[in-house]
């Protein structure tokens, strides 16, 4: 439901506040960011929904999410680690 | 060439759902098995397109729940909107979604070929567009969707009444989570452990809403985003919470879902449209509250105000079992015409419309055994340079 | 998890899938046009039915005659005429020479038959012309007969283009659907999507920038290298065009009754394209190309087809993007960038934009 | 009568018309494409222009291709698509078919490119394709390679068919209007514009009624026996379609820059397409035929063409109604059944209904 | 196959043709040149159709007269028919003669070309049909003819009443012959010894009215059919006038045009039109009651009274003698652009245009020096079976 | 000026009594004959000229012009036979 897509504000036009102008990957569309709080700048991320921004895109969010899933692959690391040299312990022994 | 897309492609990462994947076995108690309820049919989308279904353990199962716009309409407001498109000088517009949907009296594409004037937008603002570049048509816009796309049709709205255009209007079907959500949950005949919530409706109503199911219900929920590692986090969250006997609403999806939600979107959506006293959802039948309709002082840009609308009632086709397969008491295979009857090309259901549709993904991207699947995506020796 | 009931449902469907297709529809929609489900279902139910013959191949890009010559057909209707990297004339001419590239033919000549419509600025006929024979020179091949139809203004979309091309072997290879052998290499010759994005974006009327350019080129000399260092290694040849490397893909394994699988993170697309596909939720395998080539490549050739293709100016980003398999048959799979597996199937119409 | 200044005019008007066409249209208008002047014009200023190469044929049926083979093309737009006698299925077969014919080749095979308006009714699709297959079988021909596009509606009439045909030289005989010589007999095989005032009565407009039936037929068989009969005495062949004999025959006077003078009374017009001419002021000489052909014939094997022409279903009307001579060079002329002449020139556009 | 056509054929008939040629022949008197002028333009379209000149003695010159409706409405009226085609909703219908008839802004062919909807009709009847057909449409009739069409306008107009149909009106163009005659008679610069008078507008106007022609100016006139042994005994009867040293008005063509005309069709045309007090004449200018309008109480359909018409005057191009060719000043081939920058493809004139006109007949069907022509025609030995 | 052409009427329609079927060589079109007398019938021949009626064609006035024409042929014939008998006669004198 409600296919939502990342993308980085380009420029807010001058004459029309509400519309600024968004890039996705190299593709630019005007979007209409008058559903957001108007503190937005060029280099802020929104998610856009049908030509509108529906949010800005929180990148402390975003950054210790990405920490979360990263800690994940360590742990994962480490017990495979850690399982690796209980078998070599056990083998040993 | 394949330039990363932020936001975007650090949630597709192999390693990671590997990673997590381990995580989620750990988490299953042996013997129990886990049936959680993905509301939106973005996240079934998501499922398919990326074959998340391969990092889940068997005990594992996730059931597509009812959160696709396209698939809940009914068939008569499909055939109520076609006869809008048929009236002298209307344009109707629509986002690409709705082409496909059958009605009693075919699909929108069908309309078209009989010689509607039936337009694609990408956004409200297009009809609007359309409408100031047609003064002698009178242009609608068949608004669908959820809390996510309804603040864009009142906004739209709002900009139509600004700019004075008067030959606008909005056929409205946009529907709201909760009640359905509700109806399913206080369906008897099922069983689910737990809700991967909607991560773009959130966006608007925040995560306040989805309370009650903590609360009530006893059912965790986690709000979840649409990338496939957002969903595998959302099935790990939902497993530690059963593991640690806690039902709680968490929000995965925080980069975007403000916990309060859109506080701007929901006052343009109360500002120009009420809660009707019930609509119709296909496969779930009438469901009280469930959907919004343009306030009378918007009766100016209310097509259901401005013309006659004929309202029928079409009946599902006997053999359509959406209902069952959107309030997840059926997985699509096990609909009676699944792949055979009802397919893309010939849909019966909604449920195989949309891509959205839990039927339409399953067949696109299931529909095959999975175990052979997997074994024909083993590279063979020297394939590869 | 596949239980035997489940399995029961697949192999009820598979027995539905082999059914003589049957056109349900009393019109004809623009899903028939769109090269998906709704097109094949037409062709087979209504265009093979009738016109029935050995020698038709309405699935291939053209048919062989008399094992001489290929012979191929396609009407352009593209909207806008100009657009990005190129126009309705240089595409008609490269489509058809393409057609019968993939036939593994030299094309010979080419016929052109224009429908225009009344009211036509005779500036952009004339613009329209030059470019074909612009690119019939680059593809070394003369125009050396045509027709012009002139309708009533509102029976046309100003110029329609039909063009047919004669092409002749010159190497005893017959590459086709029918020579694909598991284990055979897929690749593509470049990134994909490009051409259709260009078009849907060109129309302007969804309102998005991008710096994308049509495809559109001429693949005769390129496949000239293919054959003459694969030989008979090289299987098959297909120009993902309408429907894309999918619908292309999926015609081959329905033929073969082989599977294409393929690795999502092999696929070459250009940021742009995929930016677009990403906002308007289309998936770029069912974008149409009309400068690349699918080819079906045997194990042992991968490497030197590779390299004669990256040689061209052409074939540059030519990469391997999955391989052949003996089962499941009939099926294209992908092996996705996050590690899962989908099968990719045919569209019924056009990839349209959407919001959920 | 012609005095010395008449004379100086006709010369100046002379030069005029040996001048390089040159189109003065800004806009494509009905007249274009009605195979008159302006399409004449059209044809030499931009599609000549443009495409100039030796095999270029543009106002011949065919081109011929390594002189082995003859590659011809046409797009059917008829309105409407079903009428007395045919349609416009068995027309785009027919059609093709003869302009192979009329290269003196035997048709190996046909393409069909189809542009389907959104809507069109699937039945009658398969009505087309039904009579397609039924020309073709006639015509011991296989449709081998199509393409189906669908437009959205209002951007067609219905259906389009593009039809091209590839056929092979059985004979040593190259008929074409280069081989046309002083003396030759002209031939027509039966009665002339029969489809044209068919297509123009069966659109309803008109509100006139009459029994006629398009004469929409295959003519392979016909010049088969023909050449077979007359070998290199028969120099050239058409087929009188769009601008009907008039137009063709001042396509050959142009190319050979010899007369063609016609009997009028000779000339074999049904009582209805008389009637309907007459009625509506249009001269049935410019009126479509699509099963009739013209042959030039030496004069010694006149009477040969004559009987294998009568032996002949299709051709047991057929009629010398003239010769050719070699002065004045380039025009038409026509002994009227009143005795008197005439220059029967090139029309603009299409005969149009008049009052005055 | 070809089977006679009653009232036709027997008129175009080869030895009759040499039989009268003699009488013709014998008729002049020997050193003097004869120049009679066919009043009407398909007279001329005759005589070129069928070659009727080649029974001609050197003696006799025939001069194409202003009689054809096509080639004397002027450019601003082409222009004014265009401008009310191209208003909203409006449907035109026209005679196909009027289709490449160029105005200042090109011809109907253009304005379609540029999105007009422009009908070819056979009948004026069938314009009315479009009418009732399209009831949310104006048709507008673009009436052209002399005194043989208006009748038919007027009936259809009388009809449009009867039926009541709101949205057909008529943009009159009906020019009468008489005043035209009269203007050329006038002419200082024309000597002409007879006439060949208009055979179809007399069916309905009779013979009287050319009596002043015979009486005041001592010319011959002779009422002539359509086909061509009816021209050539016309001329048989002018030359015997003046041999006998009569001048009056003669009907050669009596099977079809009774002397005192059509009253009927004349009550028509006066119930719903009236005259002029001047029109404009390609190339012959301004002549005073020439032409017909629509009289006031049929101004419901008058489509100069519904919509606004520019009425702008366009001046001929400068090379244009199309003047000079309609008083027969100057035979066709004596324009200065004649066949070399004005041909049917390319028309300055619009007596290039109509089959009829003068120019494009000369053109199409006796561009070439006669001797030549008769020369080719001989048919060489052997050519025919 | 003014196509008129020679036809045939067919019928006279009950219900319409301006409209007839008229018959051109074999091609029919109901023709308005409201500009003629209401003597019409099946048999007579009318001058056509777009889509109505202008003359009833005078079938006792055609024979007289054609009888016209034939005596001028025969005038003609005559002449010749007159002239050969001449040249005869001055070739015997
Ligand atoms: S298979 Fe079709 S009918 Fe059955 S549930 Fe799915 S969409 Fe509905
Ligand atoms: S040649 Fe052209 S300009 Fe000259 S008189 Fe004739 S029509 Fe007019
Ligand atoms: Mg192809
Ligand atoms: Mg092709
Ligand atoms: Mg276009
Ligand atoms: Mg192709
Ligand atoms: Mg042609
Ligand atoms: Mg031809
Ligand atoms: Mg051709
Ligand atoms: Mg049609
Ligand atoms: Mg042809
Ligand atoms: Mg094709």
């Amino acid at each position: 439901m409600c296919l939502g897509i990342p993308g980085e504000i380009v420029e807010i036009l001058p004459d029309r506040p509400d519309l600024a102008t968004v890039d996705v990957s190299g593709v630019r569309r005007a979007i209409n960011i008058g559903l957001l709080e108007d503190d937005l700048e060029p280099g802020d991320w929104i998610l856009i929904h049908v030509g509108f921004a529906l949010s800005k895109i929180d990148e402390d969010e975003a950054r210790a999410a990405l920490a979360f899933l990263e800690s994940i692959g360590e742990a994962y690391d480490e017990e495979i680690a850690a399982l690796r040299e209980s078998m070599i312990e056990a083998e040993k022994g | 060439m394949t330039l990363a897309m932020r936001f975007v492609d650090e949630y597709r990462d192999a390693d990671k759902a590997r990673a997590l994947a381990a995580r989620i076995a750990d988490l299953c108690e042996p013997g129990r098995d886990y049936k959680f309820m993905e509301v939106c049919g973005g996240h079934t989308h998501t499922i398919y397109k990326h074959g998340l279904e391969d990092y889940l353990p068997e005990a594992v199962t996730l059931v597509h729940g009812p959160g696709c716009p396209v698939c809940v309409i009914p068939m008569g407001r499909v055939d109520d909107a076609i006869h809008l498109a048929e009236q002298p000088d209307v344009i109707m517009t629509s986002f690409g979604d709705m082409m496909r949907v059958p009605g009693g009296n075919g699909s929108f594409f069908d309309a078209t070929a009989r010689g509607a004037d039936i337009r694609m937008v990408y956004s409200p603002l297009d009809a609007l567009r359309i409408a100031r570049n047609n003064p002698d048509k009178r242009v609608i816009f068949m608004a669908i969707g959820f809390e996510t796309t309804a603040p864009s049709t009142a906004m739209t709205v709002l900009r139509a009444q600004a700019e004075g255009l008067a030959n606008f209007s909005v056929f409205c079907n946009h529907v709201t989570i909760i009640p359905a959500i509700k109806a399913i949950l206080d369906s008897p005949d099922l069983r689910l452990d737990g809700f991967i919530g909607p991560g773009h409706v959130s966006t608007v109503i925040g995560c306040t809403p989805y309370e009650f199911i903590a609360r009530d219900y006893g059912k965790p929920l986690v709000v979840a985003g649409f990338e496939p590692l957002d969903i595998l986090q959302s099935v790990y969250m939902i497993l530690r919470q059963l593991a640690e006997n806690r039902s709680e609403v968490e929000n995965q999806y925080s980069r975007v879902v403000p916990w309060e939600g859109n506080l701007k979107a929901i006052e343009a959506i109360t500002t120009t449209m009420e809660t009707r006293a019930y609509f119709e959802w296909r496969g779930l039948g009438f469901i009280s509250h469930s959907a919004l309709r343009m306030r009378e002082g918007y009766a100016a840009y209310d097509a259901e105000h401005l013309f006659a609308v004929p309202g029928g009632r079409v009946a599902d086709p006997k053999a359509c079992q959406c209902g069952e397969v959107l309030k997840g008491v059926l997985k699509p295979w096990e609909c009676k015409v699944f792949g055979t009857a009802c397919t893309p090309e010939t849909p019966i259901g909604t449920c195989m419309v949309s891509s959205e549709g839990a039927c339409a993904a399953y067949y696109n991207f299931g529909r095959f055994s999975r175990e052979r699947v997997k074994e024909a995506t083993v590279r063979p020796q020297g394939a590869r340079p | 998890m596949t239980t035997a009931r489940e399995q029961q449902v697949l192999d009820r469907i598979e027995r539905a899938r082999r059914r003589k297709a049957h056109v349900k529809d009393e019109h004809i929609t623009l899903c028939h046009g769109a090269g998906g489900k709704a097109t094949q279902t037409l062709i087979e139910a209504v265009f093979l039915d009738a016109f029935d013959n050995p020698a038709l191949a309405p699935l291939a890009d053209g048919a062989v005659i008399a094992d001489t010559h290929a012979f191929t057909t396609d009407s352009y209707v593209v909207t806008p005429l100009f657009f990005p990297g190129g126009d309705i004339g240089d595409l008609a001419v490269n489509g058809t020479v393409n057609d019968l590239a993939m036939c593994g033919a030299r094309p010979v000549c080419l016929s052109a038959g224009f429908i225009l419509e009344e009211g036509f600025p005779v500036a952009d006929l004339r613009r329209i012309t030059t470019s074909m024979a612009a690119a019939a020179r680059t593809a070394g091949v003369h125009i050396v007969t045509g027709d012009t139809k002139v309708v009533q203004r509102g029976k046309a979309d100003g110029c329609y283009i039909t063009t047919t091309g004669l092409g002749a072997f010159h190497h005893d290879i017959r590459p086709g659907a029918r020579m694909a052998r598991p284990g055979d290499a897929v690749i593509v010759s470049g990134p994909v999507g490009d051409h259709g994005i260009t078009i849907m974006l060109a129309r302007g009327e969804l309102d998005i920038e991008a710096d994308t350019v049509s495809d559109t080129a001429a693949l005769a000399g390129l496949v000239d290298d293919l054959l003459t260092a694969c030989g008979p290694h090289l299987h098959t040849l297909r120009d993902p065009t309408r429907g894309g490397v999918a619908t292309v893909l999926n015609e081959i394994t329905a033929t073969t009754q082989l599977a294409a699988v393929l690795d999502e993170d092999t696929i070459p697309v250009r940021p742009a394209v995929r930016g677009a596909c990403e906002l308007l939720g289309i998936d770029p395998l069912y974008v149409a190309c009309e400068g690349r080539l699918l080819a079906l490549v045997a194990p042992e050739a991968t490497q030197t087809a590779l390299s004669t293709l990256h040689a061209h100016p052409l074939g540059q980003d030519a990469t391997v993007i999955g391989h052949l398999t003996d089962d499941p048959p009939g099926l294209v799979l992908l092996r996705t960038t996050f590690g899962g597996t989908r099968i990719v199937d045919l569209l019924v119409g056009d990839p349209l934009p959407r919001i959920c």
